[in-house]
């Protein structure tokens, strides 16, 4: 095991890691801006060094002052947390040159999944379900026609040089892909200069379903199963959850089996999360993330395995401490992301937290860097706690989270807490299975 | 100063009060003198974790950090380690005392293996340094004084 | 107003004291200058967990909380129900204006199906009484105000 | 369920109990005296009641204003916690004869154990292991060798009529029973003008070893395995862990069996917890607990059962929610009594918390009252905190107790926090088993 590992973040995600090294007997080097001199981080670690003035390129993504802190401090490994440097194979190959760990995957695993269209083209080799579609350009309706029956319809006609959501079209049944076909590739000649079309099953209003997986360099890969993130605004994730609420076992089953043979064939090692979106009982295949993410909490709290013990242990080479079998999901947990912004406008809230006070008892844990006295920086994400509630079931985790929401006191920034309350008092929350645009659809008459 | 008006605060002496306050890391002060009666309390800070942390800053470089913000100090541009002679056995670059003018090097910092010359961006005296040879620097830690 | 007069309150004083507080990031300050003493101070208190308390007191009895340790107050010696009447339709015991005598009964508290007659520990003029028929008290309640 | 639930305590156990009633949809009311006006369990409560002066026994122990709250609220029931008139059967009755529920056990139960030599001899005829010993006085030195012989030395003579560790002799072997037998009688004699003695095993140094239990009114009993709390200063618990580290599973299986047809018998309903004393192998019946103990949370992390929800649920009428092949502890929980003494003299400390800053992260459960800027009366005890830690195994878990001992900040008043850092990095400790005279014996060179 390591002696020295040097934490190349900030905020919760580095207190997170900081106490998991701890618990280890790791000793720990927090690095930090000039900003956070006074940052929990930097608090509550062996050692820090400050790697450079405010802006993040300059100091969190300082790549040249990170391996210096660790040459300076003796550290044998970095973690990189998430965001920042986590998923910059050159950063991890970097790291490896200069003889030192990074505590995460191979940095092949890290480029190639970093690539969004060669991971989907990866992971459909290695059986994974993505999103059916023709293969590349459509010549004609013919065509056309024979792979809108063969996906089933509705489908989506798109220009190969469109983007932004202009150059597609939703075509609903053979009769509009007649109507439609020559129209879509004049449209999309006079918009790109390019006729080529292609196609891809549409998928209206899906989840975001999501499935955690860990590899050792021994041959053990796990999947920790999975987490449902569909309550998102702007393509952030506000509430997730574990397990996924009303998605029929056998067809989870039949996923995780598909997923630990992918990563068993890439030879995979550490964290990583496979990201679907789950429409009418199928998953298709959106990205893989090779890090560590905000939301594993959730996880840890069901299956009671410590993510990031594990992560680093296997990173200094030793076996994953449990089997697929010892994995098996008790009660309900749910992730609300505190963050400080506007309520109105979503607009980051700096400012002092005058006062902290954190809901506590049973079921709660409230991972934050957040103090009495702390000056919330305005150069970083706005983050500044997630609530992590477990109950036995779903309906219990949820009353947990509203007596936890009403506990919590954040005086000195204003906060989002008001609309997790009223999230998770919605009747469509309670339901379950909302999708993806739900919360943008609704967020004005919660 | 001979000025006739009185005003009724005296914020230069609040003012020196304060200081004194955060000099001795006190939390409150009282101060009466004749007709005049003054207390200042600061609240409490996170103190009971800022004791803990064994920073570099703490422990390599205690006497630097009354100049972080003084404008006459060269501070640190990188994570590394200094050198304060070309190489081993030779003459330091600067002692204490020499005169030195803008763009002058200072001393070496090692950061990934490279050597990276230190120049001065100030001219003057050098009335101290802060760092030893060989020892590891983070960003934005004295080096040089100049007067 | 043209008035020459020395206000009591000297708020251009307080403010400035305020804004020193401010700038010198204190808690608390006190100025006392011949006979003039002024304090101020700013402290983080637990307001937003308060605020959420609908305590009886809260919802109940809102304007007797200013006479909580005033010593003309008649305090509830017990939790129960309050009768002003000694039984339904009959007079009230005392109403607002009477002279009260020490010893005499002011109400009714009803705890535990017991009915306690709460007698007054003072005497004058009752100018205020604080809690209705059938009104629920709790320990230390104002009741009755004498003056 | 009830709709409204009046609680009978203050401090972490109220906020606890506030908790449980939140998760169940119930509505609180807290009461309080004069000086816990502003105390977190008033804060967080739907309604209170000032019921009283600060002194207990004419608030907190004041039962008619308890019940006269209940009328003036419309309380359907009251919940005792621990401590004040949590075991006070006289009470329960009150309660129930004025037609609210008294969320324990059957009072008759409450006064049956209260009476310790009654309790004993009620375990013992139900089958619970107690400390073997004669049925009443001894009659000659004949007898007194038969007994000696019969339980196996050592023994101790102790005088009936004696107490406050007089009167007593241990009695290595029956040489020195020969020897001792009429000296002690006639010292008894001398001292209590009665010669009456009696013979109990010798139990040098044993460990304090408990089983929680719980029974609802629908005929199922279940226990959740047992609590070490050997680690006591004066008589007062200051760590427990769940479960009790080195015990042989078969030896306990055996014991758990013996208990569960005990309080089957005895029909018993709700939380309860029989204290044993345990050594070389064998359990001894000290008393029983009828009643929320402080300790229960480690029983909650390992088993992962909400006892307090559960206590309510069942004195509601419910069936309890899960049976005995349910109970299957996980991990390893350990629970430190942080309270506000002076870490020589042991002295409760009052004071302004200046400033409260809790530890978080995984596995970490901190169940307080206290917050920034509360005055904590001295009128009441000095427990201010439990930090509850729970790890994958015992050692796992000390680490994270260690770390997280380093987290909490309580400034304004001492606390022994530092005691419990001395006693989780001893090495006594660590290897487990420590008796109930350990931490007194060895507290000055920790």
């Amino acid at each position: 095991m390591f002696k020295k590992v040097l934490i190349a973040n900030r905020g919760e995600i580095a207190v997170r890691i900081n106490r998991a090294c701890q618990e280890l007997g790791i000793s720990t080097v927090a690095v930090h801006s000039e900003a956070d001199r006074d940052s929990m981080h930097v608090r509550i670690a062996n050692e820090s060094v400050c790697i450079g003035p405010n802006q993040v390129n300059k100091s969190y993504l300082n790549t040249h002052a990170l391996i210096s802190a660790c040459e300076i401090t003796n550290a044998e490994a970095i973690h990189p947390g998430y965001g920042f440097l986590s998923e910059n194979a050159s950063f991890a190959k970097m790291v490896s040159d200069h003889g030192l760990t990074f505590i995460g995957p191979k940095y092949e695993h890290i480029e190639k999944m970093g690539d969004k269209i060669q991971a989907k083209k990866i992971m459909h080799k290695l059986g994974v379900p993505t999103i059916p579609g023709s293969e590349g350009k459509i010549e004609n309706l013919d065509d056309a026609i024979n792979i809108g029956n063969e996906i089933g319809y509705p489908i989506l006609l798109k220009a190969a040089a469109g983007g932004g959501g202009r150059g597609m079209k939703v075509i609903g049944n053979e009769k509009e892909m007649v109507d439609s076909f020559s129209i879509v590739r004049k449209e999309a000649l006079s918009f790109f200069g390019n006729d080529d079309v292609y196609i891809e099953k549409f998928i209206d209003a899906p989840r975001h379903i999501e499935v955690q997986v860990i590899g050792d360099l021994h041959g053990n890969f796990v999947h920790l199963y999975e987490r449902d993130c569909s309550v998102q605004r702007r393509n952030q994730k506000v509430i997730e959850e574990a397990i996924a609420p009303g998605i029929d076992i056998e067809e989870k089953a039949k996923l995780f089996e598909t997923v630990i043979s992918a990563i068993k064939e890439m030879g995979y090692l550490g964290l990583g999360t496979l990201e679907f979106l789950y429409h009418e009982g199928s998953f298709y295949f959106m990205e893989m993330n090779t890090r560590l993410q905000v939301e594993h909490p959730i996880t840890e709290m069901i299956t009671r395995i410590d993510l990031v013990r594990e992560q680093i242990s296997v990173a200094a080479g030793e076996k994953l401490s449990f089997d697929q079998s010892k994995i098996n999901p008790l009660g309900h947990s749910i992730e609300c992301r505190i963050n400080a912004e506007d309520p109105k406008t979503f607009k980051p809230s700096a400012g002092t937290i005058s006062l902290y006070h954190p809901p506590a008892g049973n079921g709660i844990r409230l991972d934050t860097f957040i103090y009495s006295g702390y000056k919330v920086p305005h150069y970083y994400d706005n983050l500044l706690a997630k609530l992590i509630v477990t109950g036995r079931d779903r309906d219990h985790a949820i009353r947990r989270a509203l007596r936890s929401l009403d506990e919590i006191i954040i005086e000195g920034t204003v906060t989002n807490i008001e609309l997790h309350k009223k999230i998770l008092s919605s009747e469509a929350f309670k339901k379950g299975s909302v999708s993806i645009k739900w919360l943008e659809e609704n967020i004005e008459s919660l | 100063m001979a000025s006739k008006e009185t005003k009724f605060i005296d914020k230069k002496s609040i003012k020196e009060l304060a200081d004194i306050l955060d000099e001795l890391e006190l939390t409150e002060l009282s101060y009466q003198k004749g007709d005049v009666s003054i207390s200042v309390s600061k609240g409490t800070t996170l103190s009971a974790a800022s004791t803990k942390t064994a920073s570099i800053e703490d422990s390599k470089v205690v006497s630097d950090k009354d100049y972080r913000d003084d404008p006459r100090v060269i501070k640190s541009p990188m994570v590394g380690t200094v050198y304060l002679q070309p190489e081993p056995g030779a003459n330091k670059f600067i002692n204490e005392g020499d005169s030195i003018s803008s763009g002058q090097t200072m001393l070496i910092i090692e950061a990934m293996k490279t050597m990276n010359p230190i120049e001065s961006n100030l001219q003057g005296k050098i009335s101290k340094i802060f760092v030893q040879n060989e020892e590891a620097v983070e960003f934005g830690q004295p080096l040089v004084l100049v007067e």
